[in-house]
């Protein structure tokens, strides 16, 4: 099976081949045998030549967050066919704007902005408590406030939209 | 004595197997958030308090105190946080008739109120942080105190602890804000949003000295801890002994933090903290009335259980030992396994524990909260576990921390563990060049993603998570019931919604 | 120094751990049921050396020297077992040119082979038990000498230890069955069927010194360690101090420890094994030429690694410490988690670890070789974990004990933690009447079903499990996508198949 | 959902409602209201007029045993209907014999009796090693060896019939 891995701005082909623990991977011109197994979920023992690594997969957004020997490392894993039709049609440049969405769940305990503000980079829109942590979300660049779907008191879940700033 | 443990996580269990030891009953309280939590699977009884949010359960005096009364309870052990700096709890642990495991309430508001305790030391000639004595009143008032003092200042909690509540302020324009959030904090935390101001001292070391007080008037001290690795005012990593501090230094804190628990009346486990300058020069900070999160460091290098004591001197006991029986031995050093996210501003990451591997073996102590299994509420704080490791000197418990941290396996919550692993390789760390501002010195280092030499074993890694989660959902794959060497990613839930 | 541990298990993990501390690369070998082994996952660099039968694998020694050549291993650390005292191939290490992590190979003829050990004791004038000092040539040579010694005897493994190829004979007429039983243990655990015969001591104690021995001539002990608690001459349960032994006993037996350790010129870390009567007269046993599985509990009370230490010996170091600088602090003891079923027979358990929870804490250390989801292979022996605690006194250890035992959670394999907790329950143990004897005299109390006022509850707890298990299979039940409070017994088998 | 318990000689009739962590539990007269939570597979959390109780549950051949607060319990659980069907017809009163079968894999290393030899109660049949340990099997029961299925270095596994004595 052939994929793309993206790691930082470097761009790898790997071809993977076998199962049941065994595996022939192929990064770019070089092939690996390697004998693979997942212990926990999330956690697989491999050995590679001899040395035993244990590396840590965890999902992020679109991407796999791999720690192995204190190393960490962002991997986008795509078959190469979808890897082929996302770099052909070129990515919708998101042409500036802020959409400010809760990361986690929790409680608005401030909201800094009203709708028509202006703002800059770095200033606070909106305080959300969790974990009896007060965490502060800011502007990521200058612009508008165009509209506040929160208030303080409120609770929200991730994903929810909180602030949208042109 | 059978002991209701007021707390939950890490803590309450710590509390819960220390009775255990000394074969007294517990007694544990849970909101709706933690019917499964582990404090509740491993005491005698546990009893519903309320909703999730603390304030209307853990914080809730009311409801403790019912537990205690119906339950049988003649004491109660506030663990760290909640209510256990609560001069009010205290006295209404007392007015039932209840055993509090900690000072008498006059000492928690004499060193409970920072602002009383700077008058006490002040009173002793301890040095200590200029500042102000009495809580901000009002913005205004605040913004006086501080062009005196001079900033940078700290904003802190009156009856603060542990780092919450806490600002540093470099500029007048940012103090409003600050009071704001830290009041939140305090508020949430401590049930009372009173904060005063403090002179930021420059890059000083944390170091703090437990004492040990009985009702009958013996006060001696273990040793110091230095915490000087925070992150905003929270405490990631401490140690004892401090690689400051010679014996003639731990003998003059020593001395200090003893004459000031005196002053205080003080009874049971407490701490003095002082800041440290590169001179030697300490500076009193506050005393907490409480036993700290980083306790088992003391324990390990004196060989003394530090909620044993508490729970003797609370049975009105005489302290089983004078200061010239503690002796120390070798280095501890201890690290707080936060579920946050540090490649993620540190976000709280809350979940279910899918996987838990924790370190063990040789100088190993794991203090969890959690199972394999186990839910982290988004209401409480993020500390989920505490690694503590011993070596017979500093730079083998570095050793050793650096190989258990390596082992320490979590999954389906993110943790401090990374960056852990990079402090304590860190050639400062290791050199004992430490000060609060360690942390902001390693900058973005700290969470810097790796071009090492994994790089293509991290690349096969997540080509075969990709691999087997394919095969897993092509209708070619091997069926589902043939043992595989692969199954992906998360295990199927077995437990309970919450 | 890269070092190749040849073993499996905890043990091997213990080592890699040290090394890892020590920032020494290590080499792990496994059989072909141990690819997920937990010593394999832990290690640098892991390869395959044969099928999973020992002889195939673990006790092949030229399997071993290739992968030591392969790798650019510098060291070979044997652990306990396998062939940690088989003087070939310590002598096929030396040959090599790789370090031997333990005695030179005349120092483990000398000592391993039990009757030399016992030649070397007489002639130091140190007392021992009567019997032979040569091996059994024949079943008949043997019955003459058992006449001679009197019954009852012991057979044991010339090259034994742990307890394997052993076994005590009352009568005559046993003496031909106990012989091939224990040369069949011994041939399969060490790679050498010899035996020979000892006079059984009535009701002794075991108390055994734990000794270092550096290149340079330098011998101290380390005190000692009481494992009355034995079954089937397989220890389940050892402490040190020795609740017996007082300080002047403690010098002479150490004393007898370092001499014949001097007279067998031996290098690195050794035991030296005595009964000891009620009346304190002690008899030389033998000498374990290697680290023992009961090691922890010294490592507690004197606060020394003693696999730092035999690395430090093997590199050519001078011992760290001298005689008067071991100071013993508290009490230690360690309970051996075996998959065994008490329950039926002792039969051994092999199987997969579906669920797993160690004690932790306060005081409890966890040398464990599996982790959940593991398999425990028919294979090997049946130790999966050793629980050691430390305590400020024997009476705190034994309670913290009792707290963990109650802790510890293993699933899908069965233990032997229910007998442990019934022994450190005992008021016998807690007293400190111990003797060889001490698991026969509870006899069926030990493995007896409970009559008491947990009844109910375990009544209740079996009927929801087949009630959860009906509604599950039952269509009118909930979804299985629905959250379930409750979700049976077997979690589906995420891992791979042998 | 009715149930009857077999704990030893004592027969108890149990009594299940409820569900999702809340249960009632009707041993004879008495009442118990349960909360339940599996919390391991096998081992679950009971919490019962406030006392907090952890129980290990491991099915063994028709039973499962039942491990809480130092106590062990062998208990049969079947449904009532099964449980009156099992007892009005009567046992097959097994009449005498011993049909040894293997308890778990390993290596037969000795086979001590041959067809037609006479046994008494407690003589050795075979010897089977598994992991490290030599474990002797005996007759229950005096009585002549009919059948000897395996030979010394045999590998066998659990349930295999190894010596029939009659």
């Amino acid at each position: 099976m052939k994929f793309v891995a993206t790691v930082g701005a470097t761009v790898e082909r790997v071809d993977v081949t076998g199962g049941e623990g065994r595996y022939q991977v192929t990064i770019g011109d070089r092939v690996w045998e390697v004998d693979a197994r997942l212990t926990l979920p999330g956690i697989c023992s491999l050995l590679v030549d001899g040395v035993s690594w244990v590396a840590d997969v965890t999902p992020e957004a679109d991407a796999l967050a791999v720690e192995v020997a204190g190393e960490r490392y962002v991997i986008r894993i795509e078959e190469e066919i979808r890897y082929r039709i996302r770099t052909r049609g070129g990515m919708a440049a998101g042409a500036g704007g802020q959409t400010l969405t809760a990361p986690l769940p929790g409680k608005i305990t401030h909201v800094a902005v009203r709708p028509g503000d202006a703002v800059l980079a770095g200033d606070t829109l909106v305080v959300i408590e969790a974990m009896k942590m007060e965490n502060e979300f800011k502007a990521s660049q200058p612009g508008t406030v165009r509209e506040v779907r929160v208030t303080a008191g409120q609770a929200v879940n991730p994903g929810d939209v909180l602030v949208i700033v042109e | 004595m059978k002991v209701l443990v007021a707390n939950r996580g890490e803590i309450a269990v710590r509390v819960i197997r220390a009775c255990r030891e000394l074969a007294l009953p517990t007694v544990a309280v849970f909101s709706e958030a933690d019917r499964e939590a582990l404090h509740v699977l491993m005491a005698d009884e546990a009893y519903l308090i309320g909703p999730s949010p603390a304030a209307e359960s853990y914080l809730a005096i009311d409801r403790l105190i019912e537990v205690a009364r119906k339950s049988g309870a003649t004491a109660v052990h506030p663990g760290y946080g909640f209510l256990a700096e609560n001069a009010r709890f205290a006295e209404a642990c007392v007015e039932a008739g209840l055993t509090f495991v900690g000072p008498p309430p006059a000492a928690i508001r004499a060193m409970g109120d920072k602002t009383a305790a700077r008058r006490i030391a002040r009173d002793l000639g301890v040095p200590m942080v200029p500042g102000m004595v009495e809580p901000v009143t009002s913005d205004a008032a605040a913004r006086e105190v501080a062009r005196e003092v001079g900033y940078p200042i700290m904003v802190k909690a009156a009856l603060g602890g542990g780092g919450k509540g806490m600002r540093l302020v470099r500029r007048e324009e940012d103090l409003e804000a600050a009071l704001r959030m830290a009041r939140g904090e305090a508020g949430s935390a401590f049930g009372d949003a009173s904060v005063y101001l403090e002179r930021a001292i420059d890059e000083p070391r944390h170091i703090e000295v437990q004492v040990l007080a009985d009702v009958h008037g013996h006060v001696i001290h273990l040793g110091e801890r230095e915490c000087s690795i925070q992150r905003r005012h929270q405490k990631l990593l401490e140690e004892s002994p401090s690689a400051f501090v010679d014996e003639p230094l731990r003998e003059r804190l020593g001395d200090a933090a003893c004459r000031v628990a005196r002053a205080a009346g003080y009874v049971n486990a407490g701490t003095v903290e002082f800041l440290v300058d590169a001179e030697g020069n300490f500076y009193f900070l506050e005393m907490n009335t409480r036993l700290q999160v980083e306790h088992p460091v003391t324990e390990l290098v004196t060989g003394i259980d530090l909620v044993h004591a508490q729970l003797a001197i609370a049975r009105g006991e005489p302290l089983a030992l004078s200061q010239a029986d503690v002796r120390l031995r070798g280095a501890a050093i201890e690290c707080r396994i936060n579920a946050e996210d540090p490649f993620a501003g540190w976000l709280p990451s809350p979940g279910t524990i899918t996987g838990l591997r924790p370190a063990s073996g040789p100088g190993v102590r794991d203090d969890s909260g959690v199972y394999e299994g186990a839910s982290v509420p988004r209401f409480y704080d993020t500390l989920i576990a505490k690694l503590i490791v011993w070596g017979p000197d500093r730079e083998m418990a570095i050793a050793r921390m650096r190989r258990a941290l390596g082992e320490y396996r979590v999954a389906g919550v993110r943790t401090t563990i990374p960056v852990l692993e990079r402090i304590v390789a860190h050639p400062d760390f290791k050199a004992g060049r430490l000060s609060t501002g360690f942390l902001d010195r390693l900058g973005p280092a700290l969470t810097a993603s790796a071009d090492g030499p994994a790089r293509p074993i991290a690349i096969i890694a997540a080509a075969l998570s990709a691999y087997e989660q394919r095969r897993r959902v092509t209708p070619t794959s091997v069926s589902p019931d043939t043992p595989s060497a692969w199954r992906l990613a998360t295990r199927p839930r077995w437990r309970g919604a919450p």
